[in-house]
């Protein structure tokens, strides 16, 4: 029968895909995949919908695991190997299932992490150190600060405005979103200190102002554009920029992954990704099984790794010698700098995946701690509505 | 072959009363023709006869049957309108032809129709323009031309020929006058000339601020007018009016006598003395503003006069052709 | 003009084109006359208008009633059968507020805050597009060489989508943009655009502008158009100087097709959206959020959505834009009543 | 041939400027500027490698930076203008860069390496236009697929708001029925609604009547704009009655004088309605995007959507097909702008 | 005041030569009637003059200077357009005022000229309507009343009285005349009618296809018509041609003579026999179409004249009357 899988990509990724599917319809011939690529708004805005009305493609490639967890399709009786899929994706399978449930729900088709990255020779032309793995924030934006200044640069650092990207600096310096009873508590030190920071280095000038004040509501703001232009020493992204900055940037500097810096706490990053889920209302589950079977094979997952360079959610491959596809040297260096800052996730850190209430949260503090940075609200303030927004949106939700 | 039959119909728009109570039967095969002065409701009795309007009180009636909620469509008629009205995105063939085609007359036919119209109308060198590109009386002709080309069983035509020059007018309304004939259809035309009025119409129609004011035969309305609207109306230039103490042994109070049968006085006829305040040479006939005892008097005399103003003329007439009317402005005999 | 002139071909293949339409439209007259036989010359606006309304009241009405209702229930859920029922809670949310010219004393500051926005940029918004739109309309009527060249030059940017023209003008306008670089290079100090409260609002109202105002002075070009000739050579010959000729002759005689453009500008301009919203995302601060990036972020852009405070906002919106747009066609009406022939 | 009288203002007297000559074409060239200025950029812009695209300070036109073939080097080297010591400049190839110094050679003597500060180095650049956005996408993207779907939707939906609009319109402007003012403000009234705000209601109505994910589903919801009844209504106020008068006189059916009379002559305000139907359908992403997830349906814009992911939007193949399906609606304006001519519904009366 | 030249002056709609080289001085303060048969170009001749339109070729001159390129609006001429070109979102007073308020004249003085313009015209109780809701006569007037308001050097008339009753017509055009006298304006006045033309112009200008065929005083027309077209074209009904040879002993090679000259013969006079064909009623005259040995005849015979169709009359001349053409239809005395 027909398989239908919704992706999207943010790079090749669609490519190494279609050939992947290609190889496995050939060797299966009785199963039609049928690849639907699409745009992320799609998977974002309209798949949700779809679901809610009982229907929607039969796998899809998602973000959003947690709060749609419900429409996922327990793929245990299907699969080949059900121990194998728990010893090599299980420690994420609760980011994508209702809680306390035991399913196995599908894969994660990379891990994201969150990490900085230096222009290597703007530190080098400014005489800078580069500062070292267990450097703080504070001490990472002083040592950019310098070369902002000997460079004459706009900014020090850039930081992407995201929810997702502020909480692992947050978890560094002791910051806890959930609750004893897992659901939200109200904002603590953690967070209060680090925001204080950011809007702190946004008035100093150490970060750009635009890229979190010309926008408002949670809208997504990339600093990545700063960064190639050697507008900013220091740019706290993520892994999945990898291959953009290799590709843009090319042979105009060097540039190095930093892993996160330290807070008081932790040098965290925050973990993410996307998965590959199959859909409950497929009327093929059992070619569902078969697909997934083959994608999450340890040679199809080492493939899609290495010539998407991303980071790889499966236990064995990521243990594994990998062999990047690209002849950038910066972009190997870097990822084996976000490989291994895998193994240094906080506890709190790796509970935000997991946790339904996260990404709510993120929404609320990048409004506000924006609204603080334009002068339109005094950080106490902000803090006071921090806590009311996450409350209302719980009501709601109720 | 229609009858048409007015019973009581009015028309108002808002407050205004344009129309007061008209009744009015006309004949089938008749050609009857509406005059009044300008404003007197001849084309708003004209729409409301074609179905274009409805009248706020009364009813229609087209060969005895009630037409009064009828949509003009069905009514059969034919209208020129008084401005026309011609479709501007078609080629004057296609304005003529529209109403063909909505009758589904078969091609051949259509050609032919419009282009006997178009040589009556003398409109063939334009066939392919649109009225934009048209001259005042050309786009006047095609107007006549749509109304013909129909063959309806009755005319509705306002003021169809007032952009034409004479010559061509007269041609026309002769044609005009032959189609009646022929198609012995009703026609009800509205005009403010005479000539045609006189010429054309089996009857003639006076109204005056929204009432007849008389109905009868082109002579009667001369010979005979009913009071001195119409007397004042038929007739070019309008007819004379002098208080009865101006002739000698008269009754009534007023007396009307038309500029034609004035004359000037041999010795010993009755006469009226004039001075000559104005004189307009027309070539065949001269026509004489004139001022009796203060009274204003028009002559048309024969020819080319050679008078000159502020002379004295003595005018003479025959006691038949005088008209009187009493204090109401009613004929008196 | 030669036979096989551009223009000629193209309007013959227009002509091909609508030759089958005709021919439906003649076979469709038949059975259409025989229903006027039956309901009346008077019947028939009623079949005029059925095909339409139909399309309409399943699409636009029905859902619209759908949502009235929504904005009465809470939760998360998308579809009306999961969702609870909860009155008007919405409603009271949007509506606590100590003081509603003053955002921050409102349980939903954000709302009030585009609310207060959004009437800012459709005061300014609404003037400028509409002269903008009427200058442009005029220029275009006049007798040019090249006159379909101008016409594209002003309409193109209606043809972008409103991303696309939210990010060409980001482009120009962020802080190493274009603009910039071009005042840079002149000497003259830049100016961060979008950071700038005033600079970004006037950025959002001039980029809304330069993408729609072709639309708009396209409504009016065909108004300007069909106003008949005649009366300009009857003003003319009244010796009527040319600003007095439009303020006499075109604007009255324009009105019907004004009224079309102020209300769209005015709709347009409560609903305000996507290119500033990638333009300026909202900000600085909250400098240009506006209604619609209200509710779409209420309602489908955070992860925990709600779609119930969402409908109520929009309803609330609605409702503000139909006594605006009723005030509009009131004066409107009021003028046509005087102006009718 | 001066056709004065279609002048608003006229060049008074035909000799001499007028203020508003001057005026016009100030206004004229000042749109040109800022109208078609970003567009040609756009357009270069489109032509930029990702790189180029995401560079400060933007540039007008796409540069790379010039490479050349040196003797035992396998790849073309990139070159840069290069500051001497002396303070002349000549140009040499890059090697490679080692932090903050280059290796360089000169193409001519490709033997001997130099090591130049990287402060001391300029890009040579050169126009290059970066055909790869284009002919990438039409080998991997099933393009006339999703034109044949566009088209298919912008042609249908078109024909269906021309003409239901304009029936609607006609009975708004020329019929006198009770309930007429109160259709045309509900019309009005929900002009007011934005899409987003009926998205979900209307999701299951379509879902309901079995449209979803289909091309109909995205047509019909559209095609009732109060937009078009509104624009078009007020255009037929300016008919005159009188030509319906004469079409009724003509025994035309009321759908004839909807056909042959009312239409021809709202030739312009259809034409700009047409104009917008095309412009609005084959720009339309978010309802699509709701109705469509199955790649063969997708049009244009949802296809090209495909190019923005989560993290990243590639927007070099974004903005070339972007210029691309601008195209056919370039066309169609030219074609269709046509009919946006002197009005002549006056022109049949006295 | 303001002279009027026109030399070489053509104009072509395309392919189309609507009017051929004229040349015509208008004298200051003369009253020139342009006529000729529908669709010669007499309304694109004024709309030249006027500055509405631009000749292909030829120049204009008012008071010797060349205004071929100056706009309408600076001529200082006021139009009566054939179309009327109401403004049909103002009332009636409001088109009235709408030139004078152009010219910056003080209120109470529009007021009053208004005022006077609407007593003249017989449209005061109109005043607050807008054209729409006017009679087609009453559109007209107000179309006139916008020109005469203006008081300008020169006045253009298009048929400004073709939807005019007689009466009303006839007392317009006394007071177009008498404006004429008082401003001493020059007036170029395009009219179908016949007596319209011979009352009112100091010359008239005949035009045939674009051509000026005779330019002269309306009794100069009348009496020695330069040709068959102007002979046949003025007088109406139209002159009758007939082969010189039916005249016994005459030259040329056609005799024209007009209906109004023909009466029925006493004895020993020359005469012309004729069939009556068709007999019209006039009222104050009886026009006879007769049948001569072939040729139509028309007869004009005063009074009521009690004829029969089939019945044979003898009709009589004066030899003065007869008009003689050459072969190529010029006049041959
Ligand atoms: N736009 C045009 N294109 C082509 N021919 C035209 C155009 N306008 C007028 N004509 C032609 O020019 C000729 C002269 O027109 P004009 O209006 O001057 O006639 P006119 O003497 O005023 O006639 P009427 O007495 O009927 O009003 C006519 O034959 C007319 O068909
Ligand atoms: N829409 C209207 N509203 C008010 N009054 C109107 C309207 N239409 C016409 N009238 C008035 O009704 C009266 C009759 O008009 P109608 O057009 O029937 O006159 P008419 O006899 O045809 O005159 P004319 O000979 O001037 O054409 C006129 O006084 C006119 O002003
Ligand atoms: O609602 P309208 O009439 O503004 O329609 C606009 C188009 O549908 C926008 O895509
Ligand atoms: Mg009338
Ligand atoms: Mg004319």
């Amino acid at each position: 029968g027909d398989v239908r899988v919704m992706w999207y990509s943010d790079g090749v990724e669609g490519e190494v895909i279609k050939d992947l599917l290609d190889r496995f319809m050939k060797e299966n011939p009785g199963i039609n995949v049928i690849l639907d690529d699409v745009g992320y708004k799609v998977v974002q805005e309209q798949l949700p919908v779809e679901l809610e009305a009982g229907r929607g493609p039969d796998i899809a490639r998602v973000t959003n695991l947690k709060t749609l967890a419900d429409h996922w399709l327990d793929l245990t009786p299907h699969i080949a190997d059900p121990a194998y899929w728990q010893a090599n994706f299980g420690d994420q399978f609760d980011w994508m299932r209702p809680d306390g449930s035991k399913i196995i729900p599908g894969f994660m088709t990379q891990l994201t992490l969150t990490g900085g990255f230096a222009n290597k020779t703007l530190f080098e032309q400014a005489g800078v150190e580069i500062p070292g793995a267990d450097a703080t924030w504070d001490e990472w934006v002083e040592a950019a600060g310098k070369v902002q200044e000997s460079q004459q640069l706009n900014a020090a650092i850039a930081i992407d405005r995201s929810g997702h990207r502020i909480s692992a600096p947050i978890v560094s310096y002791g910051g806890n979103y959930i609750g004893p009873d897992r659901m939200p508590a109200p904002i603590d030190e953690g967070v209060k200190t680090f925001a204080r920071k950011l809007v702190e280095w946004t008035e100093t000038g150490r970060m750009n102002k635009e890229t979190w004040v010309s926008a408002a509501g949670t809208t997504y703001r990339a600093g990545i554009d700063d960064f190639i232009n050697a507008q900013v020493a220091y740019y706290y992204s993520g892994s999945w920029q990898i291959a953009a900055l290799s590709s843009k940037i090319g042979d105009a500097f060097d540039w190095v992954a930093t892993g996160s810096p330290c807070g008081t706490e932790a040098c965290t990053g925050l973990p993410g990704g996307a998965a590959l889920v199959g859909i409950k209302y497929t009327q093929n589950p059992e070619e569902v099984g078969k697909v997934m079977d083959y994608l999450a094979s340890e040679a199809v997952v080492k493939e899609f790794t290495e010539r998407t360079l991303f980071l790889p959610a499966h236990k064995s491959v990521a243990a594994g010698a990998l062999d990047f596809k690209t002849d950038d040297a910066n972009v190997k260096g870097a990822l084996d700098v976000f490989v291994k800052a895998t193994g240094q996730v906080h506890p709190n850190a790796n509970a935000l995946p997991a946790w339904k209430w996260a990404t709510p949260i993120y929404g609320v503090l990048v409004t506000r701690i924006s609204q603080v940075m334009a002068g339109e609200l005094s950080i106490d303030d902000a803090f006071v509505r921090i806590d009311e927004d996450i409350k209302a949106q719980v009501e709601a939700a109720q | 072959m229609s009858r048409i039959t007015l019973t009581d119909v009015s028309r108002a728009y808002g407050q205004v009363k344009v129309l007061h109570d008209i009744n009015l039967d006309i004949q089938d095969g008749e050609l009857i023709v509406f005059v009044g002065p300008s404003g007197c409701g001849k084309s708003t009795l004209l729409r409301l006869i074609a179905g274009l309007d409805r009248p706020t009180r009364g009813k229609i009636a087209i060969n005895g049957q009630d037409v009064t909620r009828v949509a003009a469509a069905d009514r059969g008629l034919a209208m020129v309108f008084q401005s026309y009205a011609l479709y501007p995105h078609m080629s004057v063939r296609q304005n003529l032809a529209f109403g063909l085609e909505n009758a589904r007359m078969p091609k051949p036919e259509i050609e032919q129709r419009i282009a006997e119209a178009a040589r009556m109308l003398e409109i063939e060198p334009y066939l392919d323009r649109r009225p934009g590109q048209l001259s005042g009386g050309q786009r006047q002709r095609v107007a006549i031309g749509r109304a013909i080309v129909r063959n309806p069983t009755a005319f509705l035509l306002d003021e169809p020929l007032s952009n034409l020059d004479a010559e061509l007018r007269i041609s026309t309304r002769a044609e005009l006058a032959a189609l009646h004939e022929r198609l012995s259809a009703t026609m009800i035309y509205v005009t403010h000339d005479q000539i045609e009025a006189m010429t054309l119409a089996d009857r003639i129609v006076v109204l005056r601020a929204g009432r007849i004011e008389q109905v009868g035969t082109p002579l009667d309305l001369y010979n005979k007018p009913a009071n001195l609207f119409v007397a004042g109306f038929i007739g070019a230039p309008r007819m004379n009016f002098l208080p009865a103490a101006v002739f000698p042994g008269s009754a009534g109070a007023t007396i009307g006598i038309r500029p034609q049968h004035l004359r000037r006085a041999d010795d010993g006829e009755s006469t009226l003395k004039a001075k000559v305040m104005l004189i307009e040479q027309l070539g065949s006939e001269t026509v004489v503003h004139g001022d009796a005892d203060g009274h204003r008097l028009l002559a048309v005399l024969p020819g080319q006069q050679g008078l000159e103003t502020g002379e004295e003329v003595m005018l003479a007439y025959d006691e038949e052709n005088l008209h009187i009317f009493d204090e109401n402005g009613l004929r008196a005999d | 003009m030669t036979v096989s002139s551009p223009r000629r071909v193209l309007s013959g293949a227009g002509a091909i084109l609508m030759a089958p339409v005709a021919l439906v439209a003649r076979l469709l007259d038949p059975p259409l006359s025989a229903l006027q036989r039956v309901g009346g010359t008077n019947g028939m606006a009623a079949f005029f208008l059925l095909p339409n309304m139909a399309v309409f009241g399943i699409f636009v009405l029905f859902p619209l009633v759908i949502n009235i209702i929504y904005s009465m229930t809470g939760g998360t859920a998308l579809f009306l059968t999961d969702r609870t029922f909860v009155g008007a809670a919405q409603y009271q949310r949007l509506f606590d507020c100590r003081s509603y010219v003053d955002p921050k004393s409102c349980t939903d500051d954000l709302f009030w805050t585009a609310v207060w926005n959004t009437a800012g940029f459709v005061v300014v918004q609404v003037v400028f597009m509409v002269v903008v739109a009427l200058v442009t309309a005029l220029v275009l009527n006049r007798d040019l060489k090249a006159r379909s060249f101008w016409r594209a030059v002003f309409f193109f940017p209606v043809l972008l989508s409103p991303v696309v023209v939210g990010l060409v003008w980001r482009w120009i306008l962020q802080r190493q943009g274009l603009l910039n670089f071009g005042l840079y290079e002149l000497g003259l100090t830049p100016v961060n655009w979008l950071v700038e409260r005033n600079w970004a609002f006037a950025a959002a109202v001039g980029v809304s502008i330069w993408a729609h105002v072709g639309f708009y002075a396209l409504i009016l070009l065909a108004g300007l158009q069909a106003i008949p000739k005649d009366l300009y050579e009857a003003a003319e010959m009244d010796g009527t100087r040319p600003a007095r000729v439009f303020w006499r002759i075109t604007l009255p005689l324009l009105a019907p097709n004004l009224l079309v453009v102020l209300v769209l500008v005015l709709i347009r301009a409560v609903q305000i959206f996507d290119e500033v919203y990638v333009l300026t995302g909202g900000g600085p601060g909250t400098a240009t959020l506006y209604l619609t990036q209200y509710i779409y972020e209420v309602g489908f852009a955070s992860f925990l959505r709600n779609p119930g405070l969402a409908s109520a906002a929009s309803i609330l919106m609605g409702a503000v834009l139909i006594v605006l747009t009723l005030f509009q066609l009131g004066i409107a009406r009021r003028n046509e009543m005087r102006g009718k022939r | 041939m001066s056709r004065v009288t279609e002048f608003i203002f006229r060049r008074r007297g035909g000799r001499g400027w007028h203020w508003t000559d001057a005026f016009t074409w100030f206004w004229l060239i000042g749109g040109f500027v800022m109208m078609f200025g970003p567009a040609i950029w756009l357009v270069n812009s489109s032509f930029k490698s990702p790189a180029a695209l995401a560079e400060f300070p933007p540039t007008i036109l796409p540069y790379v930076t010039a490479a050349a073939t040196v003797e035992g080097h396998e790849k073309p080297l990139p070159l840069y203008e290069v500051t001497q010591p002396d303070g002349s400049t000549k140009v040499l190839a890059e090697v490679r860069r080692v932090g903050t110094v280059a290796q360089m050679v000169d193409p001519a003597v490709p033997g001997e390496t130099v090591r130049v500060n990287i402060q001391d180095r300029k890009p040579v650049r050169e126009v290059a236009f970066a055909v790869t956005n284009y002919v990438q996408p039409f080998l991997s993207f099933d393009f006339f697929r999703y034109l044949r779907n566009s088209v298919f939707v912008t042609v249908m939906a078109t024909i269906i708001t021309l003409l239901t609009n304009s029936m609607a319109a006609f009975a708004l402007s020329k019929y006198n029925f009770r309930g007429r003012s109160f259709v045309m403000l509900i019309i009005i009234a929900t002009l007011m609604v934005p899409l987003s705000v009926i998205l979900v209601p209307l999701y299951s109505a379509i879902t309901a009547m079995g449209l979803s994910n289909s091309l109909w589903g995205v047509i019909l919801p559209t095609v009732a704009t109060p937009t078009g009844v509104f624009m078009l209504r007020q255009y037929m106020l300016t008919i005159p009655d009188e030509l319906i008068d004469a079409a009724r006189m003509d025994k035309a059916s009321e759908w004839q004088i909807y056909w042959r009379i009312i239409l021809p002559l709202t030739a312009p305000a259809l034409a700009v309605l047409a104009i917008f139907s095309v412009v609005w359908r084959w720009n339309d992403f978010l309802w699509p995007l709701i109705v469509l997830t199955r790649r063969e349906l997708f049009t244009l814009q949802i296809a090209l959507n495909t190019y923005a992911g989560e993290t990243n939007i590639q927007w070099h193949f974004l903005l070339a097909m972007t210029v691309v399906t601008m195209i056919p609606v370039v066309l169609v304006f030219v074609f269709l702008q046509r009919f946006i001519t002197t009005g002549i519904a006056g022109a049949g009366l006295k």
